[in-house]
């Protein structure tokens, strides 16, 4: 468990937004976080049209500012769990792009040793606690993190990442109902971009008001603006607050949009979106809101752009170039970490291929 | 005759016996407006319209109920799990549910009804997505098991399955949904559940596997031709119940055999096997039978990994060797 | 499935109850009725006493009112389905003391073939659709019969009913979303004795109000008298006209209270309840007060009352009497109807004792 | 040493590891201010705390989670099922989180917790609730699964799987709680996992078994004895990883072997025992090994038909005569 420590900024992504800095720091600091998520995944998605990512492939583009504005808020010794779409999420929270890289290439160097894949990223010494494939399947984990610090009687906080169709599986009615029966520190955040897959949330779910969803926990639920990342900033603040020092967990829904497939298998729109709704949804791109902004009231020229722009596309090639000649996992790595004490796997019954 | 995919033959099935029975309903995530996560029920929303092709939420333990609920009440719900790995959440239902109301109904509420969909590992999808259940279901008395490795076997198993008045579990391949065979078209064929088929014949040794591993040991049977040694495979097709004569008239003429399957090995299929074969065939054996499986590990995602992970034609022809006491 | 009948009377048990009937009769027949479902259960806790009855035997005494008042409502061709806590139910929706006795008892006269036991009383003529043990289970499977319903276009309604620590469980959570989405006609009823096992309410339930529950799934909710078999009866009807003629759910809760343990291994009273909550919350019989009201409009003189709770008793002795002499399954009933087409079990690995 | 029985071995086991470290705490339905369901935590609450000993509401996947949380950070669970009936609805957790957190993360979070309680039948407590999920738990990598059948193993073993770093399973028996035994009350003693002992030594026949079935497997041992016929009686104590050694040596001496288990034939524990056994020690073999298991059907209520589901010593004893090629 990482030791408590208010001093170091949160991430290197949003370190412009450590308290104390100036509010032309902290402008700064978001646009750069978010447009190193959104460089990243660019590289990603190329990455894994040649195939040199596998499996699946979920994308955070548009949703960047969902990540750095709620990270932003966090001290170090804070703990962030989230589903399968996490490149945003583990960046913001300061993996390196390389780190990051390594894994979607299923290399030794990647965050999870290359054994996680996209899905799967943790790094302990972050408190990133993954990168979780079954939906819903990481909240009661959440609950349980916030139990651990309210048992220490820390001062912690777990924010708990997922999509709006998570929220009518069994358990996210488990996690929140004991998160509020025992006043854990979580913040759990529905990122509302109102698909599960092709499924539309009037699909799915009867009741789309989060405050009355959060109610049926006697929690405190609000839904605020996803795509702009002062507002996440400041209702996530509260959030946090809130669960910092009244112990109490709150329900947010940040209503956002994804600016691509579910996955990187299926089209952004056609199918179950229309090309004018996803087009509509893009008017709000977040960085672009916040260049906008930061140009209006004079805090970035174009060119402090476009430098700013480089240099993330500068750090994604880095990490393509870094994952691309790093070395696969050792053969031996198959049966490294089953168990914690060892490579107790049975590997007796292992029919070796040529022997 | 056609040549088809399986995954047109487990959409031309679908679309047989919804035609056939208006009783039959398809219900799971993105079977519908999405046309299926991996298109098996395309085109079935739009010829069948929404009563009876229902995309459901995200809810696997709820939507699996809601099947057992409706096949109490005489419908035959079509249950289908985006895949395998996300139904762990929904066999509350599937074990003391489906397979348990007939026997503690004493015989009043049969449960006519199918839990299908992709099962076991993909191509790199990790840990949490690439789960073989088949041991876990045939553990379960109530259930019926069938793992159809080809076209016509998905076909055929699939109409079987829908029609038989019990809960019966499909198992499909992702892997093996582009694959293509030759399919009857006749709408009233069915391939019987409980029955193995020898998918190759040969002397020297005996391959018992089924599902996905169908194509993998065909494809080492193939490879050991070459080098003269010829094997029997049989495919089992349903692994509960299992035909066990199949089994034991094969392995009575090879006296060795080698059992593959795709998932972990302790107390997998394979051990099932393996106990049906020196209780069926002590006195026939050469040597023991050798198993082929999964490592035992989670499904790393590095793809060098999951290689070293996943059972092939290489360890199958391995392990034919070794229960033949031939070199490399 | 049962043919449509909306003639014959929901119940013997409630007979009195039909439509047109007197006011006089209606009233005797719920007396009756509950009545009848106290002394089975005192007789039940006599035969598990000396050994009769094994496994667990969990009583309904106390919450007679909801069943008599829930069913009382219902046309023949609607569905029942419940929990483990089942013999009122089945006795109120018709089916004989003598097979529900003969279950208890392992017999193969039971409604369940004495397979079944006291947690899953069946009985596919009278639509009673178990008996259900895993808590929470058996929602999912009520919105399955909804669902049954609204694909034939049926005006049949499923009641569900469970006890108020199931609706902290996931399957609660997710059968109650999809049957306000799909506008299915099923009734919920949570039976709220404010007991699961040893947990008061308040130890498991972060909200305890049933209508911000109910708002959680865009569904109405109301919560009732449980004691009061009219009050029951007149919130049912209208509950179960909603999914009838609207196709809408409703959540009720259904305020009572169990009379003995959780089951028949625990007491009444002593550790988690004390015996004066206990003992105040038994002034509220639902027999005694139906009996005080009728006494006071004078439907019922206490010689009549005499005579029915005589019959009752009858009807309880006979039931065991009955039970006590039925015979066992058959050996070979061992391996019947795991399978619907016969006896496909795989009886070869079956080693029996003494070959 | 001390007489004492399963249930206060597992109180104790409880009660000092939760002294030795406090990072350990208890967590399930019940099991604070009821005592427990089946009073295995009794008294703990007095002793601990409510912080520590922790009721929860019904929600066995949502508790089991956590769990899973708890220990990504650092602390201990003890998490208990009331029963692992209901353990089913937690499966999720216990496969998907808690057994691959440590391989997908490389080794970043280990999983230092217990998932504990009673599992398989009582009596007559009917389909729903008689469920035996040895073999479906060994099936998986990245869990321990241990099963006690004595209060000295059921004491030694939950010690150990509270100090163990990986998700440890352990499976107890509600027909045990009030079975007594010598227990030694050195509070520094466990029983290693992985270990099998030989509870009982006989040159005829090796019945191999474990959890509730030692018991019956010593009881069919002692009636055996009395015919002539002599029986090593090998407790595995844990189902996974499995003391092949110990089974292989003693089949080594008696060229037989029965296998059993209270759960189901199919893919059960058995199986992969017999795997083991032919594996290791096809040439000693002098005759198929039998297995004894519950009959392939949900548990019946009925008393008659509940005993003839069972595997008891009269079962036992005949599966030793047939490998042994005695009549009755
Ligand atoms: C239990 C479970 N069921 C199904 C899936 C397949 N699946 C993966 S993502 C997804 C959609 C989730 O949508 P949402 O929660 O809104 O998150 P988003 O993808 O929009 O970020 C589905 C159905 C799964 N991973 N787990
Ligand atoms: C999933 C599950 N967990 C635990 C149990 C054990 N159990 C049986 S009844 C019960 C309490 C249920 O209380 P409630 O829902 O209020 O119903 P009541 O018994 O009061 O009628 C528990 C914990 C179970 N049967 N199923
Ligand atoms: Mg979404
Ligand atoms: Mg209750």
């Amino acid at each position: 468990m990482a030791k408590k420590n208010t001093s170091s900024p949160a991430s290197p992504a949003v370190q412009g937004a450590a308290a104390g800095s100036s509010a032309r720091d902290t402008a700064v600091g978001y646009m750069h976080s978010m447009l190193l998520q959104r460089r990243f995944e660019e590289k990603a998605a190329e990455a894994y049209a040649i195939g040199k990512i596998g499996g699946f492939c979920h994308l955070y583009i548009g949703q960047e500012a969902v990540s750095t504005g709620t990270l932003s808020v966090l001290r170090s010794d804070d703990y962030v769990i989230t589903a399968y779409r996490d490149h945003g999420l583990a960046l913001v929270r300061g993996m390196t792009p390389r780190t990051v890289m390594a894994e979607l290439f299923g290399r030794a160097a990647g965050c999870s040793g290359g054994k996680g894949g996209s899905m799967h990223l943790f790094d302990r010494k972050l408190n990133f606690l993954g990168g979780h494939g079954i939906v819903g399947g990481h909240l009661p984990i959440a609950t349980g993190v916030g139990f651990a610090i309210s048992y220490r009687g820390g001062d912690q906080v777990c924010v708990c990442f997922f999509g709006e169709a998570a929220v009518n599986i069994g358990a996210f009615h488990e996690a929140l109902n004991m998160a509020s029966l025992w006043n854990l520190p979580v913040v759990f955040i529905i990122e509302n971009n109102r698909y599960g897959m092709g499924t539309a949330i009037g699909r799915s779910t009867a009741q789309q008001d989060v405050v009355k969803r959060a109610a049926a926990y006697a929690m405190i639920g609000t839904s605020i603006d996803g795509q702009d990342v002062y507002g996440v900033h400041d209702e996530m603040a509260a959030a946090v607050e809130r669960a910092r020092k009244e112990h109490r967990p709150t329900l947010v829904e940040v209503r956002t949009t994804r600016f691509m497939g579910h996955s990187m298998s299926d089209a952004a729109s056609g199918t179950y979106r229309s090309k004018q709704e996803l087009d509509e949804s893009m008017q709000r791109d977040p960085i672009q809101l916040l260049k906008k902004k930061m140009l209006a009231d004079g805090s970035l020229t174009e060119e402090h752009f476009a430098k700013l722009d480089e240099e993330a596309k500068v750090a994604a090639q880095d990490a393509w170039d870094f994952a691309d000649a790093a070395p696969e996992p050792a053969p031996e790595e198959l049966f490294a970490h089953v168990l914690s004490d060892g490579p107790t796997a049975d590997t007796a019954g292992y029919v070796e291929a040529g022997r | 005759m056609t040549v088809m995919t399986y995954r047109d033959a487990l959409n031309q099935a679908l679309r047989e016996e919804l035609k056939r029975d208006d009783s039959v309903f398809l219900m799971g995530e993105e079977v519908a407006e999405y046309d299926g996560a991996y298109k098996v029920s395309r085109g079935l929303l739009d010829e069948f319209g929404p009563k009876r092709i229902v995309d459901t939420p995200i809810t696997e333990l709820g939507f699996a109920g809601v099947g057992v609920g409706a096949a109490m009440v005489g419908l035959r719900p079509i249950i289908e799990f985006m895949t395998w790995n996300f139904a762990l959440l929904a066999l509350d239902q599937v074990v003391n549910a489906a397979a348990k109301m007939s026997y503690m109904s004493n015989g009043q509420f049969p449960m006519p009804m199918v839990f299908r969909g992709p099962n076991g590992a993909a191509l790199q999808l990790g840990a949490q997505h690439s789960q073989a259940w088949e041991s876990w279901l045939a553990h379960i008395p109530g259930l019926k098991v069938v793992t159809p490795g080809t076209p016509a076997d998905a076909k055929g198993l699939l109409k079987a399955a829908i029609r038989d008045n019990n809960p019966v579990i499909v198992l499909e391949g992702e892997m093996l949904y582009n694959t293509k065979g030759e399919v009857d078209e006749n709408p009233d064929l069915i391939v019987p559940i409980g029955k193995a088929e020898l998918k190759r014949e040969g002397d020297h040794c005996t391959i018992v596997t089924f599902g996905k591993m169908v194509l993998v040991a065909l494809q080492a049977a193939d490879q050991l031709a070459k080098q003269g040694v010829n094997v029997d495979v049989v495919d089992l097709r349903t692994v509960r119940p299992m035909d066990v004569d199949a089994i034991a008239n094969s392995v009575a003429k090879t006296n060795r055999a080698v059992v593959v399957e795709e998932g972990w090995e302790v107390c997998g299929i394979g051990a099932q096997v393996v106990d049906y074969i020196q209780r069926e065939c002590f006195d026939d054996l050469d040597a023991p039978v050798v198993r082929v499986h999964q490592a035992d590990v989670p499904m790393p995602y590095a793809k060098n990994l999951e290689k070293l992970a996943k059972p092939d034609a290489a360890k199958v022809i391995a392990a034919v060797k070794r229960v033949m006491y031939l070199g490399d």
